[in-house]
């Protein structure tokens, strides 16, 4: 093997493992936010959702993304690596391509996964793994195929990336503005929980979601500075971007809940710090740190005061899927436009001198996805719920979702209270 | 002096607390409890094999309150607790011989 | 340093991160298990291990697995190595064989961590560390001299590496055969928990459950991609399978579950990962990405079956060791001889026109594994149990593991249900 | 880029997305010691510590450590790397000077919020934001550089690295003894929590202690073997030491307590695999595997005994920060001297037949971080206390933290026990 | 009407609603209670320090009843959730003044 | 033979535990039980904005003694539990018609 490219390859099989495990990373972060009702179904969208994108991303969907262009940018032959058929290849002397096909195969796990927070609590399991596999194919992959497809020697790629020459480093509009703007499409389709407004619906064990908080920042590093393809300089400045944005998005969000409730919580440092690490996605591999520093504060205060719009506009996107990946994608992405820096990428952004031209692109970019994403997974979830039903009945949703799809309870602890016995009062053996 | 025990569904004791605060009840004790009667718990599953969990989340209101209120309070509780379905729960009340207040050491009526 | 052998040792480096992080990954999945009486006495006992199995590991069992073979392929020479002695070598200019040697310990780790499984809720902890030690050097060393203990240039190996030739990549002869194995004997020995197949004794913490399940699947990918030892496109087709595997064995595990129960459960899903990592380990470097596919189909299928057996034969395999280790330990390694493809690996397997050679192999390799495993442990607990006792009174057993060894209980968390102060009641003071 | 840049990138890259990942770790480690009333708090202090102290680590804190000295030794120049200015180099062809620079701030975060473990319980989250940052530049950076910043070409560094050529592989005394003996400081200038002595005060979730402990030790191979700045034999040897120094301080720590008590704890098992990490944190790089076997089980033992000293000395170190940090980092230093040998480093120590001299530079270098950290934090916090105040007031400490300082609970699990609804009871909506 | 409380061990509740329910009694409510008595609790250490643990778990049973079940009920719990060990538990008989069904509105027998 | 039910602060259950015990009260049952009165819980924040937490949590104290005891136990509880803070709690008397002690069948103060 190439040499370089062995640690390039170290690198990327590391990241891609950090990426996986964002996965568990978000299920604890949703887990915890939602009530100890529905604990389990939540962590099981999560889980289903990784299990069903990956296998839909072998099948076809990364062929849809990084398959040759079939018409306009717009997506690929979806044939051309069905199965992964022809990546297998064991003496590779370049970063293997399977490596890289997997890595994206986790993205589209990862946006598809952050759907699951803005409609928590409601939803069929059973719809809810269609629902996953379908958007995939239709949504995700198209999407990606846009703007991470770089046209190569041979090879023509997305329209955004080639044509339009906006710069999305590790996905603001593939998998931030994606999943939120999508979010926002199901939670408004599906509805309100009972009781949305009205009753807290606080998060019911906060130290799981700050471990799903820890998991995901470190999972993040894969993500963003993984986007690099290599160990290398541009790898390193992404990292440190990714950990100050992170930093500075967790203080902006504090300071915010500070002034604004008179309490910093620690449910506000974790969203704080997602919010950060959301809008330094795109821009991470474009920005200085001083960029990345701004970019957090301004996530972190902006999805600060974005996740109480729901109240206002009554649209129940439960976990905030559209306040921290909407808003922060939108932030990010358009901030690029600003703070770009030819230090780091290829142009300047308006700050550094290098005029609105970046800008421009970067929300033609913006607005695309949002546009797209929006209607089609308004679509689909419309006729899901039409065709197999994709939310639960009101009796249902009131037991909870554990109870009734998954026959489960998430916690049993009353044994730990003493010693002999325990009131499991349960009785009753199989029967 | 009597105590009043209620044992009601606890999605319904939000209801049940509004109600008393308008006849102005304004102290009470909850305990959460699990009932056993007529409506049946859930099922769990575990390894292919299904559990009957035979007993359900309740919650268990006391209220000492003056003999004369007693009637009205039991009805307030009835009406604001009943969904109509089984499980609903019990009401019963029983005789107190004495009350205090344990700040003040009040007893009777001025301990409530 | 040869600049690929960096890129090989920094991969090598995550690696065995990666599996030393599998041993808390375990205690997490297999404490949320058990009940929370005895939650600690079950984490205690895979960091017993972990502790336990590494220190014997450094001082003899790398010798055993790695020395020179002493007679007929079955075990190195015990004192080649004594405390790694000869192995440091700072200025390696190929992969260290010290790393090479630490990675192999932590496989040993988990071996022997997996069988507290099978006897959870029931065992003296101070024999449970006497038999980490014990079984490392008489069961797990030998048979990882047999099947991982490469001939080369002056060196002779283990006889089913070299002199059989079955296939086993990342150890599913050497770890889940003869974990699965072991347990099944340990299981038989010590008897039935009190209460077995009356009590249901579900899971007390199934988020417990998920953090370990998501730990683990992140590590795997050092357990199986790092067994290519090197950052090449072996490690990136391995690291594909694992990957695909697990999707696919959770998948079909609730299939099984929907079919037979009516409701898939996150205890089920939990499961079904764990069932195809394990299948997949001994075949991710030998089949292609769809084979993978098949291989965690069949194993997350025919693991959510087996572990109904217990109940059925009343061997309290209390947490599934030998339904999903052993089964799907004997799944992986014996599809092998049907899947094996010669674009991964050396050989191809009947269904890629390789003939029914290498099923054979794969057959002896396993039933060997188990045989030996199942002899051997059955053998040693029945001495430790005669001589220092293994098991707990029955009392104390009822009482709980953690309260009895430990003079612990996990949770405390009343505290947080209100304000001022907590009915700690427990009072008294230090005494 | 030079191919042998590339593996030691792709693993400093790791190690930094390792060291990161120890926050979280620490936050659930001491998150799990605390009581209920007080675990949020206690996340928010270590999450609150590595927002701050990297944007001051970028800002000023990496010049005053690595810039050119100053003046004797003491400090660098502060103005030299301004917001990380001049790091950024994407096309660098050596290990990227930006990663190595933010690998060293991480360090400065584990460090600071290794100190919030002595204060626990009882402290303004705001005052501790500000004494993150005072106390990252007034004593962090300059014990850093004193140790960590080796002179060369052109690039004068600190006096203990450089002058006395004493040896801390990874941080020894600027990380651990700096932090315990901070710790120490602090403890005392705050007083002792309301009950301290007299209530038991034990860790409200032992689940979280271990989740904690374990990716503490999962990430200390990336703080250990990545000191070693590359993916070479050193590396591996760092690795080897780091696995088995927690594995002996495990077992030595439970053998202290089964002797003592008659019950060997899993917060033990906890404590003496950190007591064992901390200890060999100094000499990871400097010892053999033997060696690093000896200085665990000196290191478990030793720190198992001090831990009971705060009852003796009646200073309220709650999370044993002392017992554990200053008296591991001394253990650890200390031994150097001791047990050095020149396989791994330049020196033998004075069992290694390298005479006393070794061990006298270890004395003087712990020696002069314990008394510079203690008396730089003692005026640090007696300051603040005095100006912003410090300490919570008494009411508010009972009624506990996390209601007091961020209106939240931690946990609100009774959803779980049932199907229909749930004594929330709490009632009310938004007011 | 008598109120019936129980206090006994939680492992034996099953084993008390089972020989209940053959009695004909259908309906109770639980609760989780420490008690304290000559049963002593467990010894916790932690950080070298022996706890006390003054309190062991026990479960705490109501049942309204008619005034002539009351001896057969009392005598069928105390038969049921004897082990014979210290910390068995009492049981206690209390006077109800009316007792009425959430749901119907009904009281007295027709309420149980 | 009464029964004594008290609900006071949690924190203060040690030092009426010391108090009952110096006067040979050997046995109590334990709640943990929310208590909603004038004393006010506390507020939490959830994504800005503020909810009232109504009850307060109590424990619940339960002692069957003897009717010459009675008003010695009161006062008892009374004195230790005070903090003269709102929220102290309240302690009530009933009356108890039998009693029994599950492990041996005694009944009445033999049983207590
Ligand atoms: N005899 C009884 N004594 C005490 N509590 C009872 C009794 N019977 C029922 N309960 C309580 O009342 C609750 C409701 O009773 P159930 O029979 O399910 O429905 P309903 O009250 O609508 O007839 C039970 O869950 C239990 O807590
Ligand atoms: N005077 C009392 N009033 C209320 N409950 C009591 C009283 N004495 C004991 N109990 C309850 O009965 C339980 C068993 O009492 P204990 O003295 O331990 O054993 P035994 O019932 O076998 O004599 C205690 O744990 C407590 O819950
Ligand atoms: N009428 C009542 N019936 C039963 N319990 C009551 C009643 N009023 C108050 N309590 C209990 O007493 C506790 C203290 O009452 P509160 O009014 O807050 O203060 P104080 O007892 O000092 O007057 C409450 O939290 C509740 O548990």
């Amino acid at each position: 093997m190439n040499p370089t490219a062995a640690g390039d390859t170290a690198w990327l099989l590391t990241s891609s493992a950090l990426v996986l495990l964002m996965a568990p990373g978000l299920a604890f972060f949703y887990g915890g936010m939602v009530r100890a009702k529905s604990v389990l179904n939540m962590m099981m969208m999560v889980f289903g959702a990784l299990a069903v994108v990956t296998v839909v991303w072998v099948i076809v969907g990364y062929s849809i993304a990084f398959g040759d262009d079939v018409v306009g940018g717009l997506f690929g032959d979806p044939t051309q690596y069905l199965f992964f058929d022809g990546l297998v290849d064991v003496e590779s002397v370049e970063l293997p391509t399977i490596l890289f096909a997997i890595f994206q195969g986790l993205f589209a796990v990862i946006t598809v996964a952050l759907i699951a927070g803005a409609i928590a609590d409601r939803t069929r399991f059973g719809t809810w793994l269609v629902f996953c596999a379908v958007w995939t194919v239709l949504v995700y992959a198209p999407v990606a195929h846009w703007i991470f497809d770089f046209s190569s020697d041979g090879h023509v790629g997305g329209w955004m990336a080639n044509q339009l020459h906006a710069l999305d480093f590790a996905g603001g509009t593939a998998v931030e503005i994606n999943s939120g703007a999508a979010g926002l499409a199901a939670a408004l389709v599906l509805g309100q929980r009972l009781g949305f407004g009205r009753e807290p619906m606080k998060p019911h064990n906060l130290t799981l979601v700050m471990i799903g908080a820890g998991l995901l920042w470190f999972g993040w590093f894969g993500f963003n500075a993984g986007s690099a393809l290599g160990a290398n300089g541009l790898a390193a400045v992404a990292f440190v971007n990714t950990l100050l944005a992170g930093c500075t998005g967790l203080l902006a969000w504090l300071a915010v809940e500070r002034v604004r409730d008179g309490h910093a919580t620690s449910f506000g440092a974790a969203s704080g710090a997602v919010a950060g690490l959301v809008a330094i996605t795109p821009s991470c591999g474009t920005v200085t740190p001083l960029g990345a520093m701004v970019i957090g504060i301004a996530a972190g205060a902006i999805c600060a005061v974005a996740v109480g719009l729901k109240y206002r506009f009554g649209y129940d996107d439960s976990l905030d899927v559209v306040g921290v990946h909407l808003v922060g994608g939108l932030v990010g992405t358009i901030l690029i436009g600003f703070l770009a820096s030819s230090d780091v990428t290829s142009v300047d952004g308006l700050l550094y001198g290098g005029g609105a031209d970046q800008l421009g692109k970067q929300l033609v970019a913006a607005g695309a996805t949002l546009v797209f994403s929006f209607t089609m997974t308004a679509a689909i979830v419309w006729i899901l719920d039409k065709t197999m039903g994709f939310r639960v009945d009101a009796d249902h949703e009131s037991s909870g979702v554990d109870l009734v799809i998954h026959a489960e309870t998430a916690y049993d602890l009353h044994a730990a209270a003493g010693g002999g016995g325990r009131p499991h009062f349960g009785g009753g053996g199989p029967n | 002096m009597k105590m009043i025990t209620a044992v009601i569904r606890p999605h319904r004791w939000e209801t049940v607390r509004e109600a008393l605060e308008l006849l102005g009840v304004t102290g009470m004790t909850l305990t959460e409890v699990s009932g056993y009667g007529r409506q049946k718990g859930h099922t769990e599953v575990y390894r292919g094999a299904e559990y009957d969990v035979l007993l359900v989340p309740k919650v268990r209101i006391e209220i000492v309150t003056e003999d004369p209120e007693v009637d009205q309070i039991v009805e307030t509780i009835r009406n604001s607790a009943a969904t109509g379905k089984i499980g609903d729960g019990k009401i019963w009340v029983s005789p107190i011989e004495s009350v205090h207040r344990v700040r003040t050491g009040e007893s009777g009526a001025a301990a409530i």
